[in-house]
C-alpha cells in the first residue's frame, strides 16, 4: 500500500450552459483580456488516498466520480494526475 | 484617566515552567499584544510573578476591547437596562425579554467589521455565524436575522468588491442555515471607505422554561468541547479587532481567515438546542471572540468557579498546535459545554446522531484557577476572577473635534442651488442609500420557516409567532451623518427612528440591543462621540421605555487614522399582539386619503440632499429631536393602528418628506400607484421636500375615516392633518408646495428606485463582485 | 392521510412541509434520513433545504443516505413522492426524475415570489388547480436553474411531464418571467408515470393570506384528494 | 499570435477551512472508500486566448488569476498546462 495524491477535475459539459465560466468572460473582457475566448470553470478535486499501485489509484478515483463526484447529466470528468505522495 | 482596583485576589498561581519552544515574554512582545505597561503591571500583580507565553495571550485577549470593553464599560453602565419585561439584560450571550403567551424573545447584534474588511465575504458569513450562536446557546431557537451595513462610495470597485462580497456572505450563511432575513440597512458614505461596518443581529425565539445560560456549574462537572474541530484561524481575533486597520498592514501579520461552514452551524444548532433540552447539560456558550479561552472562563466567572483544560484533548484541525493557538484560535461553529458528571456518553450520542464531535476537555474546579495543561504538564494558571472581572477600564478626556463643530455652525448652501424639484426627487430616489434594497434581500432568504409576516423592504420586519396571535418585528437603525455632526442628538435620531419604524408596522416598541462602532477611543475627539452617543442612547430609551438588554461594541474603526462616522446602530424589537394589526408602507387604493402626523421643518443639516447635490458635504445641525414629541408620535401611530383603519404607514427618514410618499406610493413595485398632495407649509422648497425632520409619520386611510384618525391624533397631542390623496399610477407622483411642484411619472420613480442598485453592480463586474466563493 | 417528512442533515424546510401538510388534515411525521422504513407512509415529501450544505452538488450526497433506498423503492411502486426545491435537487440526483438543476443564470441565491402557471391538472399533485392557474409563490434558491439534454427534454415535453413553468405576471413564458434561466421554463415537473414531483418555488410557504399567497395550498390538497379517493376506491 | 489552451487550478489556501472538502470526505468515507484521507475542492478553470507564445500565454494567465481568479487573501493558485491549441 502506498498513499497517493490524485487530482479530478469535472467541468461542465460541453453543451451544456456554463453561468459561472460566461461571467468569468465577461469580468475578464471588461478588465481589458480582450484575447480571451473560452472560459468554462469546473470543480478541481484534490484527494489523497492509499492503494497498492497507481492502477488501482485512478481505478478507485475513477469510480468515486461516476458514483458521487460528477453529475452524468450536466458534467464531465477526469482524473488527470495520479502521484505517489513521499511517505 | 483611572483604572479600577483589582477585586480580591483569592490568591496567587503556581509557579509554571516556561513551555519549551514558546517564546520569551518581553516587553517588546506585551506591547505586541496590545497591553499598556501599567495593563502589564496589573497582570504581574495578579499573578504574582511574570506570566508564560501562553498566560500573556490569554490576559491579551481577554483585556483587549472586544473582550474587556475597557474603553466602554464604565459608559455603558449608564444606559437603562431594566424594566418588568427584561428577563435577562446585558452582561448573557443575548438579553431576553418576555413577549407574551409564554414566549420569550433573545436577540443581540454583533460586528464583523474587521474580518469583512480583509475578505468580505467570509468576514460577513462568519459574523451571521457567531450572532446565531449567541442567541441559541440561551435556548432560543433562532427566527430572524438583520444585516446592518455601511461601505464607502460605490463607485469604487474596492467598495463594490466589499458591498457584494459581504452580502453574499451575510445570505449564503443564513439561507444554509435556513433563518430569514428580515430587515436591516445599509448606508454608503465616503468615511467608511476603509473600513467597511457589518453588524448583524439575531432574534430568537423559545418559551420561558426553555432558557439556559453560559454557566459552568457543579465542581467536577465536565467541560466539552463541542462541534467543529479546532484549526489556527482567527488567532488573536480579539486583539486584531481591538487595533486600527492599517492599508500597508503586513498580511501575515493578520490572523488567518476564519472560515464559515453554516451547514455544520445548521447541525450545532439542532444538536445544541436537542442537547439543552435533553437535561444532561448545566451551561452552553459559544466559542467567539477569544474563542475557548473566553467561553472558559466566563462560564467559570459567572459560576464563581474555575475550570482546567488540557489542550492535547482539544480535537484540532492541524497537527502540532500549541497551547497558546489552541486556546486563542476563533475557528468556528465550535462551542464549550459543561455537561452533568456521568453524562458524557449521552451528550456524545446528541452530537453523534448530527454527525458531530464532542470530546471532554477539562473540568469545572472549585479553586477559582484557570489552568491550562498540556498532556498533564501546567501551562497557565490565571485566577479566574481578576482575568473576567480586574480588565482596567478607563474613563478618557472627551473633546469634540474643532472641525465637527465648525462644520455643524457653517451656513448651508441649499438655498442658491436649487435643482429643479422634480429632478432633485428622481435623483435622490436612485441614491444608493434610499433606492430600494431588494438587490440586498433579494439574496436572502426571507420566507424560510413560514413565519415572515413583514419581509424586508418596509419599515421594520416582523415573524409571527405559531400558534398564537404574536408576531415580533425587528428594524436596525442609524444615521452616521447625524451622529457625527452631534452624537448626543444623532444618537437619540437613531433610537427614535428605530421605535418609528415599529410602530409603523403596528409593533410596540420594547427593547434595544447596540452596536457601537466608533474609532480609536483614545483619541479625545473620538472618545467624546462615544461618551455622548451612549448618553442620548440613554435619554431616548428611558424616554420611550426601550431599555437595553446588551450590545456589542466596536471601536478602533479606523483605517489610516482616519476614523469613520460614528455609528452607533439600534437593533430595536416590538410586539405585535395580534398580526390583524400588521401594517405596510404601501399605500393600498387610489382614492385613499394622505395623513401627516408631526410638522415640517426648516432643517437640511446631515441630509441625504445635501450630500448628494453638495459634493458630498456633511455639515449643518443634524434634525433635532423632540423625545418627548417622538413617543406621543409612536403611541398616537400605535393607537390609529388598532383602530383597524390605517391603510399603510411610513415614517419619514433620508430624502424626507418627497421621498416618504414616492416610497409608498411605489409599495413593493407590484402595484404602484401615485400621489397627489400640496403642503401649505412656509417653508423653502428643499427643507420642505427633502428635508429630514424627526417625527414624521404619512399614513393612509380610506376618505370617510380621515376624521377619526385626527381624532386619535390630537387625543395623543400630536399635530396631523391631511395633506393629499392616493392616485392611480398614471396620475404620476405630484407634491405642490413652497411656491413650486414636484411631478414625476410613477414609472420613472419605480425605475430609478428599483433598479439604481442593480444597475451599479451587475452591470459593472469588477474583480469583484464576479469573483466567486463557491466552487 | 399519513405523509411522511424526509429530515437531511441541512434540511430547513422540513419543518414548513410538514406543517403544510398538516395544515390540510394530513396525519405529518418526520423520519430520519439515517433511519429504514417508511413508517406506512401515503406519501413521502423531501423538503428544501441545504443537506449536506449543498457542497459538491445541490442533493448530491444526500442521494446516498439509506433512506433513501426505501424511497426509490416506494416510488418505483407508484408511491407519490413529492420533492420540493433540495428535495427537487435530490430527486434529480438519485435519478428519479429527469435532468439536473444547476446555478442560477445570475450566479445569485434568488429569494422572490414568482409567477408558475400550471401546465397539467390531471396529476395527484395538480387537481385543485384550473388549467393555465398563475400562482404566485416565493422562490429561494441558487440552483433551480433546470436543465436536460435535448433528448430528455424533448421527452419531458413530449410526455407532458411538465407541471408548472415560471411566467410573468401575465401569465406569458417570456424572458423576464423566467428567473433563473431554466430550460422552457420549467419550474417544477413530474415523471412518466405521474407519482412523482419535483419544484423549485415553495408552495408550503403560501399557505395563508398572512404570509403574503395561499396558492400553494392547492397542491397539498390535491394530494389530500387524490389520496383519500385512491384509499376510498 | 496563436490560440493557447490554458489550466488554472484555484485551491483554498493550506490552514484554510475547506468545508466542501470535509463534506466530501466524509461521504466517501460512508460510500466505502475508507482509505481516503484527505479532501480538497477548487476551482478549475479553463481559459483559451490568443498570445505571442506560451511563455506570454502563461504571464496572462497568472495575471488574470491574480486580478480576478483566486482570491489572495484565501486561495492559491497555479497555472499548470499552457498548450497551444489546434489551428
Ligand atoms: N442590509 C439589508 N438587509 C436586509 N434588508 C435591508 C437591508 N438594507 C435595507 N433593507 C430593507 O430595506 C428597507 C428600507 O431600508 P431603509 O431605507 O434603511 O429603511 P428605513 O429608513 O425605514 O430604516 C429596510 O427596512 C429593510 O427592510
Ligand atoms: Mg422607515
Amino acid at each position: 500500500m502506498s498513499r497517493y495524491r490524485i487530482e479530478i477535475r469535472v467541468t461542465p459539459r460541453k453543451g451544456i450552459l456554463d453561468p459561472q465560466g460566461k461571467a468569468i468572460h465577461h469580468a475578464l473582457h471588461s478588465l481589458g483580456w480582450a484575447q480571451v475566448d473560452d472560459v468554462r470553470v469546473g470543480k478541481a478535486i484534490h484527494v489523497e488516498l492509499d492503494a497498492d499501485d497507481a492502477g488501482a489509484a485512478r481505478d478507485e478515483a475513477e469510480a468515486m466520480c461516476r458514483k458521487l463526484l460528477a453529475n452524468p447529466v450536466t458534467e464531465d470528468f477526469e482524473v488527470y494526475q495520479v502521484e505517489e505522495a513521499g511517505a | 484617566m483611572t483604572a479600577l482596583n483589582v477585586p480580591g485576589t483569592p490568591r496567587l498561581p503556581a509557579a509554571v515552567d516556561p513551555r519549551p519552544g514558546d517564546p520569551e515574554v518581553t516587553d517588546e512582545v506585551v506591547a505586541d499584544h496590545g497591553l499598556s505597561p501599567d495593563e502589564y503591571t496589573k497582570v504581574k500583580a495578579i499573578m504574582g510573578r511574570t506570566p508564560t507565553w501562553t498566560e500573556l495571550g490569554v490576559f491579551s485577549a481577554m483585556w483587549s476591547e472586544h473582550c474587556g470593553y475597557k474603553n466602554s464599560k464604565r459608559l455603558l453602565k449608564t444606559l437603562p437596562t431594566q424594566a418588568p419585561w427584561v428577563i435577562k439584560g446585558p452582561g448573557e450571550n443575548a438579553g431576553v425579554i418576555d413577549v407574551g403567551d409564554g414566549y420569550a424573545l433573545a436577540f443581540k447584534i454583533e460586528s464583523h467589521n474587521h474580518p469583512s474588511a480583509v475578505e468580505p465575504y467570509q468576514g460577513a458569513a462568519t459574523g451571521v455565524g457567531g450572532i446565531l450562536r449567541d442567541i441559541f446557546t440561551m435556548g432560543a431557537r433562532p427566527i430572524a436575522v438583520l444585516d446592518s451595513l455601511r461601505f464607502g462610495d460605490l463607485r469604487s470597485p474596492r467598495v463594490r468588491y466589499l458591498f457584494g462580497g459581504v452580502v453574499k456572505g451575510v445570505g449564503d450563511y443564513g439561507n444554509c442555515v435556513g433563518i430569514p432575513n428580515i430587515g436591516g440597512e445599509v448606508m454608503f458614505d465616503a468615511a467608511y471607505e476603509g473600513n467597511p461596518l457589518v453588524n448583524a443581529m439575531c432574534l430568537g425565539l423559545m418559551k420561558h422554561e426553555d432558557l439556559i445560560t453560559g454557566v459552568a456549574e457543579g465542581v467536577g462537572n465536565p467541560l466539552m468541547a463541542v462541534g467543529a474541530r479546532t484549526g489556527r484561524d482567527g488567532i488573536h481575533g480579539a486583539t486584531f479587532a481591538s487595533e486600527e486597520l492599517s492599508e500597508d498592514a503586513d498580511e501575515s501579520s493578520r490572523p488567518m481567515v476564519q472560515v464559515g461552514d453554516p451547514f455544520t452551524e445548521k447541525l450545532l444548532l439542532e444538536a445544541s438546542l436537542e442537547l439543552i433540552a435533553s437535561g444532561h447539560i448545566t451551561g452552553i456558550q459559544d466559542m467567539g471572540a477569544a474563542g475557548l479561552t473566553s467561553s472558559a472562563t466566563e462560564m467559570a466567572g459567572r459560576a464563581g468557579n474555575g475550570v482546567e483544560i488540557d489542550t492535547a484533548l482539544v480535537p484540532v484541525r492541524e497537527v502540532g498546535m500549541t497551547p497558546y493557538e489552541i486556546l486563542l484560535s476563533e475557528s468556528q461553529e465550535r462551542m464549550l459545554v459543561t455537561a452533568k458528571a456521568g453524562h458524557e456518553d449521552d451528550v456524545r450520542a446528541i452530537l453523534e446522531k448530527w454527525e458531530l464531535e464532542a470530546e471532554v476537555v477539562g473540568r469545572v474546579t472549585d479553586d477559582g484557577m484557570f489552568r491550562v495543561k498540556e498532556n498533564g504538564v501546567t501551562v497557565a494558571e490565571i485566577p479566574n476572577v481578576p482575568l473576567t472581572e480586574a480588565c482596567p477600564t478607563y474613563e478618557r478626556e472627551g473633546i469634540e473635534a474643532l472641525e465637527v463643530a465648525e462644520l455643524r455652525d457653517r451656513e448651508l448652501p441649499v438655498r442658491d442651488t436649487l435643482p429643479d424639484p422634480s429632478l432633485a426627487l428622481l435623483d435622490l430616489i436612485r441614491s444608493p442609500n434610499i433606492a430600494s434594497k431588494r438587490w440586498i434581500f433579494g439574496q436572502y432568504d426571507t420566507t424560510v420557516r413560514t413565519a415572515t409576516v413583514r419581509r424586508p423592504g418596509g419599515d421594520a420586519g416582523a415573524v409571527r409567532i405559531r400558534g398564537t396571535k404574536r408576531a415580533v418585528a425587528a428594524t436596525t437603525d442609524c444615521n452616521g451623518r447625524y451622529v457625527y455632526l452631534d452624537p448626543r442628538n444623532g444618537a437619540r435620531a437613531a433610537v427614535a427612528e428605530a421605535a418609528r419604524n415599529l410602530v409603523c408596522v403596528g409593533a410596540l416598541p420594547t427593547a434595544i440591543t447596540n452596536n457601537l462602532n466608533f474609532g480609536n477611543p483614545l483619541k479625545p475627539h473620538i472618545y467624546y462621540q462615544l461618551r455622548e452617543a451612549v448618553r442620548g442612547i440613554g435619554e431616548a430609551c428611558r424616554a420611550f421605555e426601550t431599555p437595553v438588554t446588551g450590545g456589542n461594541v466596536s471601536l478602533f474603526n479606523e483605517t489610516d487614522g482616519k476614523a469613520i462616522h460614528p455609528t452607533p446602530v439600534i437593533g430595536m424589537v416590538g410586539v405585535i399582539d395580534d398580526v390583524a394589526h400588521l401594517t405596510g408602507h404601501a399605500f393600498r387604493e387610489a382614492g385613499d386619503a394622505i395623513l401627516q402626523l408631526g410638522d415640517n421643518t426648516d432643517e437640511m443639516g446631515g441630509s441625504e440632499y445635501l450630500y448628494r447635490f453638495h459634493g458630498g458635504l456633511v455639515a449643518g445641525h443634524p434634525p433635532s429631536v423632540d423625545l418627548l414629541a417622538e413617543r406621543s408620535l409612536q403611541q398616537a401611530v400605535l393607537a390609529m393602528i388598532h383602530t383597524g383603519l390605517v391603510h399603510s404607514a411610513h415614517d419619514c427618514a433620508e430624502g424626507g418628506l418627497a421621498v416618504a410618499l414616492a416610497e409608498s406610493a411605489l409599495g413593493e413595485g407590484d402595484d404602484p400607484l401615485g400621489v397627489d398632495v400640496e403642503l401649505p407649509d412656509a417653508l423653502p422648497a428643499p427643507a420642505l421636500f427633502f428635508g429630514e425632520a424627526q417625527g414624521r409619520v404619512v399614513v393612509s386611510c380610506a376618505e370617510a375615516d380621515v376624521d377619526r384618525l385626527l381624532e386619535v391624533a390630537a387625543d395623543h397631542g400630536v399635530p396631523a392633518r391631511r395633506i393629499g390623496s392616493v392616485a392611480p399610477a398614471s396620475a404620476g407622483v405630484r407634491i405642490r408646495g413652497a411656491g413650486t411642484e414636484i411631478f414625476c411619472r410613477t414609472a420613472s420613480l419605480a425605475d430609478g428606485y428599483f433598479n439604481a442598485l442593480s444597475s451599479i453592480m451587475d452591470a459593472a463586474p469588477a474583480a469583484a463582485t464576479a469573483r466567486d466563493h463557491t466552487a | 392521510m399519513k405523509a411522511a417528512v424526509v429530515t437531511f442533515p441541512g434540511s430547513n424546510c422540513d419543518y414548513d412541509l410538514y406543517k403544510a401538510v398538516q395544515d390540510v388534515g394530513a396525519e405529518a411525521r418526520f423520519l430520519w434520513h439515517r433511519d429504514r422504513g417508511l413508517d406506512d407512509a401515503d406519501v413521502v415529501l423531501l423538503s428544501g433545504g441545504f443537506s449536506y450544505g449543498d457542497y459538491l452538488r445541490a442533493g448530491a450526497i444526500a442521494r446516498f443516505s439509506p433512506i433513501m433506498d426505501d424511497v426509490v423503492a416506494f416510488a418505483k411502486a407508484g408511491g407519490p413522492v413529492v420533492g420540493i426545491c433540495n428535495g427537487f435537487q435530490i430527486l434529480c440526483e438519485a435519478g428519479l426524475l429527469p435532468g439536473a438543476l444547476i446555478r442560477n443564470a445570475s450566479l445569485k441565491f434568488q429569494s422572490e415570489s414568482v409567477w408558475m402557471r400550471v401546465e397539467r391538472t390531471d396529476t395527484l399533485f395538480t387537481r385543485d388547480y384550473a388549467a393555465g392557474q398563475r400562482l404566485r409563490i416565493p422562490m429561494a434558491h441558487a440552483e433551480g436553474n433546470f436543465r436536460a439534454d435535448p433528448e430528455t427534454l424533448k421527452r419531458i415535453e413530449g410526455e407532458n411531464c411538465v407541471l408548472f413553468r415560471y411566467v410573468d405576471r401575465h401569465g406569458g413564458a417570456s424572458p423576464e418571467g423566467n428567473p433563473n434561466g431554466s430550460m422552457n421554463h420549467i419550474a417544477g415537473i413530474v415523471n412518466e408515470a405521474g407519482n412523482v414531483m419535483g419544484m423549485m418555488p415553495h408552495p408550503e410557504r403560501a399557505m395563508e393570506a398572512v404570509l403574503g399567497s395561499t396558492d400553494g395550498r392547492g397542491l397539498f390538497t390535491s394530494l389530500m384528494g387524490a389520496l383519500a379517493a385512491g384509499s376510498a376506491a
